[in-house]
């Protein structure tokens, strides 16, 4: 096998998107660009002749590992405007006092 | 550049995935993201061990891959684990911030 | 096997597939969790004890699992050091264990949250047991992936166990220990790639006898060394632990302290027991253990909470763990017997203290060390527990502690180490500066001036005291535990 | 690579010294990998000569159910343990059950995907002796597939009794802590089983592995412990670790 384009590619838009996940400022957008991480990852690795784990990478690396990210991340944000609420509320009832 | 095989621009890609997922870890704030950069350091070894795998040999030896899957599984349990810790956190945290709010309209 | 001195035994697999099944069935049975875990602790801790009676019998021992033999396979392989680290867990498991029964009861007893306590009662048993195996998986095991998978059910289930408190401050401590042990499994599994790459093997003992450093093999070494100091938490490296020990429950506190560390600590004294690193770059961990030494005496001094007190005198204790390195380079067995010996005695004595110290919280509802005084009259058992296990800390003679101290000085005046026997001293005169800070207001005479009834169980009293009593009595049977670690 | 240093330095510019320190790191890992060094030739070759003895055709699966099952015995109870802590850490709060929105869509894209999803397990299941496939990636479909049911709030996992859950999750861990500990009543070594009967105890390993590990991953994406009518009950005990050490 020799280096081709494809690999090279490959190569960059992986260390880009670890990049993009690292530094994007919104944690919902991180997870996604993870989710497709992952998907990439499991390419390179059909790439090096290894389908079993692509699969693998690709159900439960990226895939299973995505969603609950995405869950944990509804938690947390769900909690923060729950909080907001609170805190209105809070508010709303100091003004009657 | 005939001398580059595809897996050598693998594993060096993996170890670079490792190098910015500690990065990561070390230097970003949120708990999700440095669990994400966890996450990214894993894939970054993985890769490193798949490439192990070719070798010199022309055959591709099964082991770094079976270690690659047990690898997946551990890290997907870890990260559940991380995860669930975290949400916990943040809900103490947040709930400690209530209590002090209330303590402080208290005393005005 | 290369080594025709070993022999094949499957006693090896038992002190792991015990606790493994306990682990499951206390999961399932949720309301015998506490029959079924105390059991299950006996029968472990039985398994363990056979084990380095086999060894010490028959010399060192290997198991191919599966039968196939390594490099294909996975094998498992117990001398004497490891032999004694599997005694050491089966006895300081089996005292914490008794401790809990009566802990958790206690602690039910005397709250409303009947419900709670049930169900942190009941994921204890199950955590505690499957990290027992996970122990002594890591301790048996010969093959270096095998112990990365047996390193990440330690550290899951210690933090499981730390964050089981469910108080804030345990939360934030388990989840920065996660992190960080996430950390170090990572940097022990790229380590691990860089040796199978080089040689073709995931044997550990293969690895180490055919170690000859180069660029990828050094790098392998430095990323599971790393690794390993991570989770041993050497001193730079030691912020996570403070709060995470004093935080939990105590019975938790006492394996985390006695038990865990030691699995990592174990793990780098394997990769470490090569000649050709002394060379390159052996002062390195004893430096580092030197400063753990200083700086977590000093902190320990420093200390208003006795839990805090006793996790920061682990950090201390760490250092003893890792300056005796340089030690290990030349003579025949006297450095592995001073490192052993103070492993041995450390579980013991250590795990000893968190029990009286978290009896003394559970009967009086806090542990401030100032408004301890008095606590004597109430707990006389634990109180003079908490005082023999000071004995060990100290290195006072007869303790275990003592020998391993004496040990030290004694190899390192040999080797003209001069630096490191006075580095011991200094040690052992801070940790006897704050242990004498405890112990003073423990057993002072001043007279309680309200005397509350009585709500801890006398198991948890005298479980303390009886791992109290052996670790002071390993210094007086010495020569048994010296001759199993001899086997090799 | 010259790109991989230097994007590193640019992205972390108020932490200089650690991206100073990382892209050290990054030079002394690509030197060790270039490095010459004692260069292995691996276990191809071992284990396609043990291949027969295996009971399976495929190497990799070989490798994770014979060779070295203790490791994937291992890792059955990592995952075990991830559903135990998890379910362990108290339920601190009143907030929060999601509450997902099940839409017309999600419910007749459930009720297509679901039976075809645990299809494909059941595919890979089969195919893993042979080919690509075996117990994980199994057990990862069934556990997406459970995963859209808890997003449509699905009856059928509320249906599901709490003690079969449990029991299911502990079927992996404890049929291979079976066969293990079976091998040697018949006087042979831990896990130890060669061809022909292998095939049979591999297969069976791998169904009962890739069950619970899929309903444990549904049950690590749910996030907490189903507790049905206890639920209340806890949750109104929160602030119970102020009283307690």
């Amino acid at each position: 096998m020799v280096v081709n384009a494809f690999d090279i590619c490959l190569c960059l838009t992986l260390a880009w998107l670890a990049w993009q996940v690292l530094r994007s400022h919104d944690l919902f957008k991180a997870v996604v660009l993870f989710i497709s991480f992952g998907m990439l990852m499991a390419l390179s690795w059909v790439r090096l002749q290894a389908p079993d784990l692509a699969l693998a990478e690709a159900a439960i690396g990226s895939g299973l590992t995505g969603a609950l990210f995405l869950s944990a991340l509804q938690r947390v944000t769900g909690n923060k405007r729950g909080e907001r609420r609170l805190d209105r509320n809070e508010e709303r009832h100091d003004k009657r006092a | 550049m005939t001398m580059l095989s595809p897996s050598l621009i693998y594993g060096l890609t993996g170890l670079l995935l490792f190098v910015m997922g500690l990065a990561g870890l070390l230097g970003c704030a949120e708990l999700l993201r440095k669990i994400l950069a966890t996450n990214i350091m894993a894939s970054g070894i993985f890769l490193f061990l798949i490439t192990i795998a070719h070798g010199s040999g022309t055959l591709i030896d099964p082991v770094p891959q079976a270690m690659v899957l047990t690898g997946i599984v551990v890290s997907v349990s870890s990260t559940a684990v991380a995860l669930a810790l975290a949400c916990h956190v943040q809900e103490a945290a947040r709930r400690h911030d209530l209590l002090q709010k209330k303590r402080g309209t208290v005393r005005r | 096997m290369t080594n025709p001195a070993l022999h094949s035994s499957a006693w090896l697999i038992w002190p792991v597939a015990a606790p493994l099944t306990g682990a499951l069935l206390t999961f399932l049975f949720k309301d015998h969790s506490r029959r079924l875990g105390l059991f299950f602790a006996a029968l472990s801790s039985g398994l363990g004890t056979a084990l380095a009676w086999q060894i010490l019998g028959h010399g060192p021992a290997h198991y191919a699992l599966g039968g196939w033999q390594p490099p294909l396979g996975i094998a498992l392989r117990a001398d004497g050091p490891a032999a004694l680290m599997v005694m050491m867990t089966a006895i300081t498991g089996l005292a914490v264990s008794i401790y809990s029964g009566g802990y958790f009861q206690s602690r039910r007893r005397n709250s409303k949250h009947h419900a709670l306590h049930s169900a942190q009662e009941h994921a204890f048993w199950s955590l505690w047991l499957l990290l027992w195996a996970a122990l002594n998986g890591l301790f048996l095991s010969n093959d270096i992936f095998n112990i990365y998978v047996s390193l990440e059910l330690v550290t899951l289930s210690s933090v499981g166990l730390t964050a089981l408190s469910g108080k804030p401050p345990s939360l934030v401590a388990a989840m920065r220990y996660l992190l960080v042990s996430l950390l170090g499994s990572l940097s022990f599994l790229l380590g691990v790639g860089f040796f199978y790459k080089a040689y073709g093997t995931l044997a550990l003992t293969a690895i180490i006898n055919s170690l000859s450093l180069s660029p990828p093999t050094s790098m392998a070494l430095a990323l599971i060394s790393i690794g390993l100091l991570l989770k041993s938490a050497l001193f730079p490296f030691h912020f996570w632990l403070p709060p995470a020990h004093a935080n939990a429950l105590t019975p938790v506190s006492a394996i985390l302290s006695g038990l865990v560390i030691k699995g990592s600590w174990y793990l780098f004294y394997r990769f470490w027991h090569v000649e050709l690193i002394f060379t390159a770059v052996g002062l390195v961990p004893a430096i580092l253990g030197g400063a753990a030494i200083i700086w977590g005496a000093w902190q320990a001094f420093a200390q208003q909470r006795l839990k805090m007190l006793v996790a920061y005198s682990t950090v201390a204790q760490i250092g003893y763990l890792f300056v005796a390195f340089p030690l290990l380079a030349e003579t025949s067995g006297q450095g592995h017997g001073a490192l052993f010996y103070f492993a041995i005695s450390h579980s013991c004595a250590k795990g000893a203290m968190f029990l009286a110290a978290g009896t003394f919280f559970l009967q009086m509802g806090h542990d401030r060390i100032r408004d301890l005084a008095g606590v004597r009259q109430l707990l006389p058992v634990s109180s003079f527990a908490f005082g023999l296990a000071a004995l060990t800390i100290m290195g006072l003679p007869p303790s275990g502690g003592f020998i391993a101290k004496y040990l030290y000085i004694n190899t390192a005046i040999n080797q003209g180490l001069w630096w490191l026997a006075l580095l011991i001293l200094l040690g052992s005169g801070l940790s006897a500066a704050y242990i004498f800070r405890a112990v003073s207001a423990i057993l002072s005479p001043q007279l309680l001036r309200i005397r509350p009834a009585l709500v801890v169980s006398a198991s948890m009293q005298w479980s303390a005291l009886t791992l109290a009593l052996i670790s002071l009595l390993l210094g007086i049977i010495a020569p048994l535990p010296l001759a199993l670690l001899e086997v090799s | 690579m010259t790109k991989g240093p230097s994007k590193t330095a640019s992205a972390l510019k108020r932490q200089w010294p650690l991206a100073l320190l990382l892209v050290l790191l990054f030079t002394a890992l690509a030197w060790a990998y270039l490095a010459p060094g004692p260069a292995a030739v691996g276990l191809a070759a071992q284990v396609d000569a043990s291949l027969t003895a295996s009971g399976v055709s495929s190497r990799v699966t070989a490798v994770l159910l014979n060779f070295r099952a203790y490791d994937t015995l291992l890792e059955c109870f990592v995952i075990f343990l991830g559903v135990m802590v998890v379910w362990s850490l108290r339920p601190t709060t009143v907030t929060a059950p999601r509450q997902p929105q099940a839409g017309a869509i999600l419910s007749s894209l459930e009720r297509l995907l679901v039976p075809l999803m645990v299809l494909v397990a059941g595919y890979l299941l089969w195919a893993g002796s042979n080919q690509a496939g075996g117990a994980f990636q199994a057990g990862a479909i069934l556990g997406g597939a459970g995963v859209l049911l808890l997003l449509d709030s699905s009856p059928l996992l509320a249906r599901l009794p709490k003690g079969g859950l449990v029991w299911g999750i502990c079927l992996g861990p404890f049929y291979f802590l079976v066969v293990a500990v079976a091998a040697m009543l018949r006087g042979r070594h831990f896990l130890e089983y060669r061809a022909p009967e292998a095939t049979l105890a591999i297969v069976t390993l791998e169904a009962t592995a890739a069950f619970s590990i899929g309903l444990c991953l549904a049950t690590l994406f749910a996030g907490r412990q189903p507790q049905g009518k206890s639920r209340g009950e806890n949750s109104a005990h929160s602030p119970a670790w102020e009283e307690d050490s």
